[in-house]
């Protein structure tokens, strides 16, 4: 178990995937990192440069096109660079792979996985941080994963290729540089939360860089002498309930970090099992923390004071406990 | 033109024509009754085309449709039991009541779901050709489509893909306005608003090679299919067919306006009075008529013999009507199935 | 105040639009009602023919013209036709109309409307029947309406209009047919739900065709004496949170009905409202009625199965206060 | 080519070409010291499209553009300081400091808000052409947009609409990958990946009016501008215009592999040893070093006057940079505005 980088998981688990059956194959040069990451991504991308299709700007397109190989026997990963180009694909990623295994009694299978670096990625303004991951929740049969670290992006990724199932990766630009113990390595369940720092006085939920941002929020109560229990949700579709109801009925208290805008959210859905299978179980109001309800500005101050930062995530939960 | 084909592959395909009409006919009747779900899109009138490409296909290519699909399934070889079962949303059907019309398939035949979206096909037939590609396999992926798909920006996309990695694709455009004038600016369902001329200038632009074909004849439609699937097998790339019908006078879904087929038709040529409107197109635009006249002329057929096709072709879909009806809606709870585990 | 139906009320409240103020038009010519309906829809068309814009099969593109059109000072009602096409837009309806305002610091407006049929319109399977309604909820700085009652769609539209922001117009194939009084007339304020039906019992929520659905409901639970609140929500963005509260902090239970998928649905968002500003108030844990998260078949039995049908607003209603 | 313009227009464009040149050394400059949020592009040998087309636009028309509109901002006439100052973020710039460099804007130049998704900017500018076309308004939209925006199926579905209203639209399809091979299959940004070979193929098949011009000749750019201003005014329609430009050899964000330009090099010819692989470049493709040498050669300036423009632009730019970055960066506040009511 050594250290590494978020980014150098990412791209080992992608390559081993590559290596273990041939017929995972690249779609869209994008790649798995932003312009600054790129000279990680080569090695991956010179290994298999024959199994890997530099497309056209054209995401509907190559989006489609990797739905047609994944019918056909391939199992592609899409990569779509920037999360808000998904939203080119949508007609695809929404309303074909999601549909197609159900629509045919089961007899079609679409194993593939979409890639995005979604989020806020700092000063990449309206257009080039959006977090489609709340819209994706919405398209019944799209599993969504979001492994956040090192230790869980291979055993998420061979889950999702076994399930054969059509997966969006909701993946952070923001990740990549994130130094992480790696342990991980064997399939992983989806739609199973991970309670990664155990905890009683409150229950902090996150996934992808607000994970981080949870997690650097516990060190900070912990030195208040607060101690917070941090769940990492890694699957968004299927979404684990029962874990997070678990901590909350230990904690009583909730937080959630969420770069989604407010409505209809990952935090709406994750708080609003309060409401049923967890009712009761809240001994304070949960506390939302998303990104509110404008657009993405590209001057520094206001993106930062929009965002879910550490800070506010410890200040909701002091509040809370105190 | 018959000439270039056997008399067996005449006969067979005058069958499946056939069979297409009086299933598509089958359907009207049904939605008479308020048995069909869901509102569809019947192949009257441009049979010959899906029955001529399909003639070609080797069991290993693929195949892809649209919202207008039935006629495609059939011509592939789909159990016409199955196939109108799955239009009544019957247990039976070949997705067992989930697609419907809208979305026919038929896995077993290489025939993976149709997509409702305008367009939205053709982008996935560029993956199942990409495949072939990829492992060097000798076959094609073949996608219908109307004329109307290519005002989406999908379309434009796919046929880019293709063009750059030359993939083993028919593209089958089936324009069934083609008799319409071409006025730009006058949108709607049944009038072309591309203003791109002719259809095959857009693939022409991107160096695919093209071809145009009358879709009532089906030796046309069959050799260009011939052609452009050799040319793509050897590496040649991507087809794009534009196979020109006259728009089926009964669009006004779900009336039989040309009212049902009369095959002696073929000879006799009596228009009833009711359809004296529709003459011209029973004289030369009906695929399924003209088959037979062609037949009959050089002797492949006798009257009596298009009669007896007739008779069995209608009671095959009598039957197919029949086990449909019979047959159970899905039990409510494989509402369920297919997504999760369950 | 006489019956109309919904679908009469909404084709005169565009006509007056367009008539009182020339710089309405609208682009896509699929109408404001189903195949079905054409015919209620035609005098409109003919009044308006050279206001009207029919276009070729280009979601993506007459969307943006729209955008376009608006920010040159037209007023642009587009009609997508069925939901799902929606999805064909995405870039132009989440990504560039709802940013221009915000990242031009105010500046750039864009009026807009657009208008789609959205939800289950009984058989027309996976791909046409979108709800994409709480996707719409996560594009910050774009108005999401839902008129329900012939009474409410010309102050909707008006208060739309008025406040010149960009507007996704929720409409629903089934609602065309509902015979309602029409009392309707002056804007009406966005963001502010309606108690359309006054009771003591328990609260039940719903919009667009759930409403409908709820006021059925509220007369059946009224024969066996559960006196039900009714709230139609009106608008889902902004979603007025207090009338909510207010109900629920009477009825303390509350049953949502909304045909979205169940995972960051506009049910989630409601729910999740008692878990912060309304925490406390419910009695018992709120039911949501989602169409379960499976693509939707085209088998009637089936698709009825999954459907917030009325007698399982019923059903739950009654759990909730026995 | 200068002849066509008389000595003022050719002194103002060549001001303006500067303009835009030391703007965006400043602000690789500026992005050196980390004071440039976000990644940005540079128009740095772009300089006489940009120019060339706005000086025959009216204040009426409208101007949309992409990624890449640093150039066109300036060319439309606006403040460097404000422009400078929004792509620092600051309060003083265009939109606040909300906007940034990949959404450019000068809303009182009717140049609303450029797009920052590739072709994602084409409808909307069909759609201000069609508001002048509603209202019989004798304006047009302009638009620029990169050949790889003609990957997208958002431009095909533009230029598709242009052409059916023939739309006042003036279509800018700047290449700046002119001198790369074409080899289908290679993408990458600066590689196209479009199989229509010529860009002006598609609009031509659409019956739109097409030309191929080159980006470095001023003269030429603004000649076929104001050909496609008139025809769309007049009612003739949209106009593709595809701009050539040799690909600025410093694409590699944010590196100014070229060096700061030396205007002294239109006349000396001397390249620095450190750029001796740009020497073609410099004799050939660079617009700003094109124009200077032209107006030389003809007799509107001399040396010396060249070296004086050179230094009031530079103090120009200082100006701005300065401007901008003494600006406050906005309150915190103002991130919540704009949306909804306060
Ligand atoms: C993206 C999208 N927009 C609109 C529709 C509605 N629609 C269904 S069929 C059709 C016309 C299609 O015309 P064409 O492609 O020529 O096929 P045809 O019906 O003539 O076979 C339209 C617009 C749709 N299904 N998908
Ligand atoms: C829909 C979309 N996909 C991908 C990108 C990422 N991207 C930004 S600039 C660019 C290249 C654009 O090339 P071109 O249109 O020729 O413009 P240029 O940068 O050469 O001016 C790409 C792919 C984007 N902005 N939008
Ligand atoms: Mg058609
Ligand atoms: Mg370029």
């Amino acid at each position: 178990m050594t250290d590494i980088t978020f980014g150098e998981a990412k791209i080992k688990a992608v390559g081993d995937l590559m290596r273990d059956d041939e017929r995972v194959i690249i779609i869209g040069g994008a790649g798995f990192g932003g312009l600054l990451h790129a000279k990680h991504v080569k090695p991956l991308h010179d290994e298999f440069e024959p199994r890997i299709l530099r497309t056209p700007i054209a995401e509907l397109g190559f989006c489609g096109m990797g739905i047609g190989a994944a019918m056909a026997g391939l199992y592609p990963i899409v990569t779509i660079g920037t999360g808000s180009f998904a939203f080119e694909a949508w007609p695809q990623i929404v309303n074909e792979a999601p549909n197609i295994s159900y629509m045919s009694g089961g007899q079609v299978k679409v194993p593939i996985i979409f890639h995005a670096l979604v989020g806020i990625r700092i000063s990449g303004a309206a257009q080039h941080s959006a977090r489609p991951q709340a819209m994706l929740m919405q398209a019944a049969g799209l599993q969504v994963i979001a492994p956040a670290r090192a230790s869980d992006v291979k055993g998420l990724l061979s889950a999702a290729k076994d399930s054969e199932r059509p997966t969006f990766w909701i993946d952070h630009p923001l990740l990549f540089e994130e130094k992480q113990p790696s342990n991980g390595g064997t399939s992983l369940p989806l739609g199973k939360a991970a309670v990664v720092r155990k905890g009683k006085d409150v229950t902090l939920v996150g996934y992808s860089i607000d994970l981080v941002r949870c997690l650097e929020a516990a060190t900070q109560l912990a030195n208040a002498s607060i101690d917070a229990e941090v769940i990492d949700l890694r699957t968004l579709t299927p979404l684990d309930a029962d874990t997070i109801c678990e901590s909350v009925a230990k904690t009583g208290r909730l937080v959630i970090a969420d770069e989604c805008y407010p409505a209809a959210s990952v935090a709406s859905e994750v708080a609003s099992i309060f409401t049923d299978r967890g009712f009761g179980l809240l001994k304070k109001p949960a506390r939302r923390l998303n990104f509110p309800a404008v657009p993405v500005p590209l001057s520094p101050p206001l993106e930062q004071h929009l965002l879910p930062r550490v800070d506010k995530i410890v200040a909701a939960a002091k509040e809370l406990v105190n | 033109m018959i000439p270039v084909l056997s008399r067996d592959d005449c006969l067979q395909a005058f069958r499946k024509m056939l069979l297409i009409r009086r299933f598509e006919e089958a359907c009207i009747a049904a939605a008479h009754k308020g048995q069909v779900p869901g509102h569809f899109h019947v192949y009257i009138g441009q049979e010959a085309t899906g029955v001529g490409v399909m003639a070609v296909l080797d069991k290993g290519d693929f195949v892809h449709s649209t919202h207008r699909n039935h006629g495609h399934l059939l011509a592939r070889g789909a159990d016409p039991k199955k196939a109108f079962a799955e239009i009544l949303g019957k247990a039976t059907g070949y997705a067992g009541g989930k697609a419907g019309t809208l979305h026919g398939c038929a896995p077993d035949l290489n025939f993976p779901l149709s997509s409702g979206i305008v367009a939205g096909i053709l982008p996935i037939s560029t993956g199942t050709a990409y495949a072939f590609k990829h492992r060097q396999q000798p076959n094609v992926s073949a996608v219908f489509f109307g004329e109307g798909a290519m005002e989406e920006g999908a379309a434009y996309e796919a046929l880019n893909l293709a063009a750059l990695w030359k993939l083993p694709v028919l593209f089958i455009c089936e324009n069934n306005t083609a008799e319409v004038e071409r006025t730009p600016g006058q949108a709607g369902y049944h009038a072309p608003n591309l203003s791109i001329f002719e259809l095959t200038d857009l693939a022409k632009s991107m160096n695919i090679a093209t071809t145009i074909v009358d879709g009532s004849d089906l030796g046309a439609v069959w050799n260009a299919a011939k052609t452009a699937r050799a040319r793509a097998v050897s590496g040649g790339g991507a087809t794009f067919m534009e196979v020109r019908t006259e728009t089926w006078p009964g669009g006004q879904w779900p009336t039989l306006v040309t009212g049902r087929t009369d095959i002696r038709h073929a000879w006799t040529r009596e228009v009833p009075e009711k359809y004296a409107h529709l003459a011209a197109w029973f004289e030369r635009n009906d695929p399924v008529l003209s088959v037979a006249r062609e037949m009959l002329a050089v002797g492949i057929v006798s009257e009596r013999d298009l009669s007896t096709i007739d008779a069995a072709v209608q009671d095959e879909i009598d039957q197919a009507v029949k086990f449909a009806n019979e047959s159970p809606f899905p039990d409510s709870q494989t509402a369920l199935t297919h997504v999760w585990p369950q």
